[in-house]
């Protein structure tokens, strides 16, 4: 049984082959990033509008309210609107910043989540690159927004401003520990770091199923961390809207807010599709072993939407975190890092190894 | 050991009131037709107003456009804020007899209150509150409002 | 700006920033000049007046009967209840006695006007802490309470119902239904605001221990309401000094020993249970009788001096009416509970972190145009 | 304790002031020098025990400016009002009960705002509500031409 019917390696293969054939590799290589380039720029834009939208009316429902439902059907296109009143609002000059900072901190935001994007398997076949130490990128590439945080907070010239872009230096530093750590776990798991392989290793039964216990426990932790990790609520300290009215961004104003909004939600698509891939098995159907007929069904569904649904899944977890519990404080924001969240990690991990090396894991 | 136990403990507690709090909004979530917004544009047809709602101050008109404002200006001297000034005139009437009449009932609603002092004291109950609320408008003058109707007169039996 | 930076003494290490006095957590125009040192507050100087609109100066040139729409707008969450203490004022001095009707009717909307004032709270501190959506929750049953003030007064906040000698209009028909129908809803959605907010571990964390003030210092700065009883100080006006119709129910005054946020936050929480209670007592045995008594339309207060206390949601709002024998008083003063239970902020926020002086502000719950008047 | 009791308690505290049985409360007039005195003994002496400064109210009688404080003592339940008046509009002064009851300090405040009564041995008297460009709006004699409409 394969999954022949949406594998996409042969048609990327043939644009790849098509292309040497015509020009000279270099250039063929320059077009393919181009491409890819775009591609990933849309899927970013898209998701981005798609998740806003989503975030409003998973609130509003949690909240009895109805949410957007002006523009377009159910309000679909009230997100496009807002991003049109953005792009057209004044960008106001902020006394005494530092102006290459101020305007240099939301592209690092956006450029550290278009990176960790590009090495997402969205399907098969349909993988910007397979890294074999992909899991490893990831997690370095998607902590580096941070800077551009601290930086937004510095340059502002912002006392509201600083106080928040210290807070999210401290939580983004001692949470990396906590989403490394779970990952790690899950590596040692399945024995790679290659994203493709790690997938290809949850053909029967995605690891969350898999993994026992110390897996459910890694996917927890994971979620409660990655969601620090992109400053969302219950730990959304660095822009504690009701403490530092804004946090890092209150002095932005139009689309360089519009990035660093943008950023946010594509962080939590990024954080939940990693999750989803580690956890739950990427592009993978859900496969139970000897239910052929099953299994068949399973497959008809196209393993990019199997790979969307599991994000957005992970994603509406993240929200409905959000939308339900109140805001932890800075010091029991550290608390739960150190004094919960890491010894259970590294105790988990203990466990997984020990698991690993009994073979009990299958 | 004991400490061990209660930290595994705390967070075993700390989860279940998690859970609860989730449990709370999954239900509004997933339950359909928890919605309380009420669409205000939209139902303004069918959008009606308690019956003592204080919208605005009213002079209510009978099918003949006869009102029961007497000018007695009791309702200008009750009023707190100055909203309401009262114009009167002296007719003739039939009988011979000068009688004062209202002339302009002018009702400033950008200054009142709704205290319902006027409809409370008006000794023969010619104001009353009306129920519409959708006051915004983009001269300010235009919430001076002259209350008796053109042309209008006092209700035969009214003192 | 320059006035408040150079009034507090600058040491090494520390800065100061402005929260308000448009702020998201000071709840109207509250301007708190706070000093930190990292996160850790130093020092908090309340700076109000952004909406003193002279009320004690108008009212000098009102009669008493016009008086009352301005109390609406003092403490505009508790309007019902501050209109009820300058018509108690007035016929305490004018020596009428108001039917029973009267005192039951205006019980129960008191109790109304408290629990929704609660509501609020519970909603706003909710999203002081940052559970935004506790906000909708408690909005959206006070609407049912906005709903019942509409029906019968007029008015969903700003109900100007009293006047001296009674009520402007009789209840409306509904309105017994439509508070009975409320109060089974409420009960059965009161538990889910403590599944919420009130048991959920993180809030417990951030609340518990906050802003701690003992039963000695709280008699001392005069606090009163949920923040005085939390402390343990007992200062219900409704039991101590019963006005209306609160000597024929009985109630539980709540009264906690800990001092702090959480408690203050726990009292509001089983008030509004005490409420639904006191609500249900009389709810159906509004005895008959006139809605008002009658009055002269010009009321002359004899000369003297007379002060009213009433137990708003907020805690003792006292009325002080000095009389010369006019029409106009010479002096109204409001012992607003605000006013008075904001003066210890500094002490209660000293020492911890800036995300705590919004949790001990909001369990203050302070309504500004009601300190500032 | 009731009111009458009350009364003749407070007369042996508060020596050479006035003591009256009001419409409500007892009522002591002292004279500014003895405030002090006076509040400190109402609120140390085991029958009076007022431990809570509910109101200060600074009222304009006319001639003279005064202060009106409302005591009550949570250990018995009664209320009463101690009185005081400055003759001197100019610049009318009195001692702070700050240190008695710190509820005092922000009710002094205002005292001082609406009325320009100083309070000695206040440790923070500043305008409250409004700038120091105004006037006192709360005595009898104040004009303002600008922002008041005179009907």
């Amino acid at each position: 049984m394969e999954f022949s019917i949406y594998d996409l390696t042969s048609f990327t293969q043939w644009i790849d082959s098509s292309l040497r054939a015509s020009i000279s590799p270099g250039w063929a290589v320059a077009i393919e990033m181009i491409i890819i380039g775009l591609a990933i720029l849309i899927f970013f834009a898209l998701v981005g509008l798609f998740l806003v939208y989503a975030e409003r009316k998973v609130c509003a429902l949690m909240q009895n309210r109805l949410g957007p439902n002006r523009v377009g059907p159910a309000g679909m296109f009230q997100t496009v609107a807002d991003l049109v009143k953005l792009l057209f609002v004044e960008l106001v000059p902020i006394k005494n910043a530092d102006k290459k900072l101020f305007n240099l901190a939301p592209f690092i935001v956006i450029i550290a989540s278009i990176m960790a994007i590009g090495a997402l398997p969205f399907a098969k076949g349909l993988h910007a690159i397979d890294l074999n130490i992909g899991v490893f990128y990831l997690m370095a590439v998607s902590s580096m927004g941070v800077i551009g945080v601290l930086l937004a907070g510095w340059s502002s010239n912002n006392k509201y401003s600083l106080i928040g872009a210290m807070r999210s230096g401290a939580q983004i530093v001692s949470y990396e520990l906590s989403v490394g750590l779970a990952l790690v776990t899950m590596v040692v798991l399945a024995g790679t770091m290659q994203l493709s392989e790690i997938i290809e290793a949850q053909r029967w039964g995605w690891f969350i199923f898999t993994g026992h216990i110390p897996a459910v426990i890694a996917f927890v932790i994971y979620i409660v961390a990655g969601t620090a990790e992109t400053n969302r609520g219950p730990f959304d300290l660095a822009e504690a809207e009701s403490e530092l009215t804004a946090g890092y961004h209150t002095e932005y104003s139009g689309i360089k807010f519009a990035l660093f909004f943008l950023a946010e939600y594509i962080n939590m698509f990024i954080v939940a599709a990693i999750a989803a891939t580690v956890f739950l098995g990427g592009w993978m159907p859900l496969h139970v072993y000897g239910w052929d007929g099953f299994n068949k069904v399973m497959d008809l569904i196209p393993p990019f939407f199997w790979f969307l649904g599991k994000s957005f899944g992970v994603v509406f977890i993240m929200m409905w975190l959000k939308w339900t519990f109140p805001r932890l404080r800075i010091d029991q924001l550290l608390t739960l890092e150190w004094k919960f969240l890491l010894p259970i990690n590294i105790f988990n991990l203990l466990l997984m190894a020990l698991l690993v090396l009994i073979g009990w894991h299958w | 050991m004991k400490s061990f136990i209660r930290y595994i403990k705390s967070i075993f507690d700390g989860l279940i009131t998690l859970l609860k709090g989730l449990g709370v909004t999954g239900k509004y979530f997933f339950k359909p037709g928890t919605t309380w917004t009420q669409q205000y544009p939209n139902n303004r047809r069918e959008l009606k107003m308690f019956d003592m709602f204080k919208g605005e101050v009213i002079m209510p008109h009978d099918e003949q456009n006869e009102h029961k404002c007497t000018g007695c200006g009791i309702c200008e001297i009750n009023c707190p804020n100055g909203s309401i000034e009262i114009i009167s005139a002296s007719i003739t009437s039939e009988d011979g007899k000068k009688q004062r009449i209202i002339d302009k009932h002018i009702y400033h609603l950008g200054m009142c209150t709704f205290c319902g002092l006027c409809v409370k004291t008006c000794p023969s109950q010619a104001l009353a509150f009306g129920q519409e609320f959708e006051h915004a408008v983009f001269d300010r003058t235009r919430l001076t409002k002259i209350l008796n109707q053109p042309g209008s007169k006092l209700k035969k039996g009214v003192a | 700006m320059e006035e408040a930076v150079l009034n507090v003494p600058l040491e090494k290490e520390e800065y100061i920033i402005n929260m308000g006095p448009q702020h998201p957590s000071t709840h109207g125009v509250l301007r708190l000049v706070v000093s930190l040192r990292g996160e850790m507050v130093l020092n908090v100087e309340p700076h109000i007046g952004y909406v003193h609109r002279g009320i004690e100066k108008m009212c000098e040139s009102l009669t008493y009967s016009q008086i009352i729409h301005l109390t609406d707008r003092m403490d505009y969450l508790s309007a019902h209840i501050n209109n009820e203490a300058v018509c108690l004022a007035v016929e305490k001095a004018l020596g009428i006695e108001v039917s029973d009707r009267v005192k039951y009717i205006r019980t129960i909307l008191s109790e109304l006007t408290r629990i929704q004032s609660h509501q609020l709270f519970w909603a706003t501190y909710g999203m002081d802490l940052g559970g935004l959506t506790c906000f909708f929750y408690g909005l959206r049953d006070r609407e049912l309470v906005m709903d019942i003030f509409e029906e019968t007064c007029g008015g969903r906040m700003i109900v100007s119902y009293n006047c001296p000698g009674g009520l402007m209009n009789d209840i409306h028909p509904n309105f017994q239904k439509r508070t009975k129908d409320f109060i089974k809803y409420f009960r059965k959605t009161l538990p889910e605001y403590d599944r919420l907010l009130t048991g959920n571990v993180i809030f417990q964390e951030r609340v518990k221990g906050l802003g701690t003030i003992n039963r000695d210092d709280a008699i001392a700065w005069g606090l009163t309401g949920p923040v005085g009883r939390a402390s343990g100080f007992s200062c219900d006006i409704r039991k101590h000094n019963p006005y209306s119709a609160y000597n024929k129910v009985t109630f539980k005054e709540i009264l906690y020993d800990e001092g702090d946020s959480f408690h203050r936050y726990k009292v509001r929480m089983d008030e509004m249970w005490e409420s639904m209670n006191i609500i249900e007592q009389l709810i159906d045995n509004i005895p008959e009788g006139p809605y008002a008594e009658k009055m002269k339309p010009v009321i002359k207060l004899p000369e003297g001096e007379y002060w009213q206390s009433v137990e708003t949601a907020r805690g003792e709002l006292g009325v002080f009416i000095v009389s010369d024998g006019n029409k106009n008083p010479v002096r109204v003063k409001f012992r607003s509970p605000n006013f008075v239970n904001l003066a210890p902020l500094n002490i209660l926020a000293k020492g911890f972190k800036i995300a705590d002086l919004v949790a001990i502000n909001g369990s203050l719950d302070l309504v500004i145009p009601d300190i500032d008047r | 304790m009731d009111n009458i009791q009350l009364a003749a308690t407070a007369a042996v505290l508060a020596p050479g002031s006035e003591t009256v049985q009001g419409k409500q409360f007892v009522e002591i007039t002292v004279a500014p020098e003895f405030l002090v005195s006076t509040a400190t003994a109402l609120k140390q002496n085991h029958e009076t025990r007022f431990d809570m400064l509910v109101c200060v109210t600074g009222v304009d009688w006319g001639k003279e400016l005064g202060t009106v404080y409302h005591l009550r003592s949570t250990v018995f339940n009664h209320m009463i009002i101690l009185k005081t008046k400055v003759s001197d509009r100019e610049n009318p002064e009195l001692d702070s009960l700050c240190s008695l009851w710190p509820a005092a300090d922000f009710h002094e405040r205002e005292v001082y705002d609406l009325l320009g009564m100083k309070f000695r041995g206040h440790p923070d008297l500043r305008r409250l509500f409004l700038d120091s460009t105004w006037g006192y709006p709360l005595r009898k004699d104040y004009k303002d031409d600008i922002n008041i409409l005179a009907k």
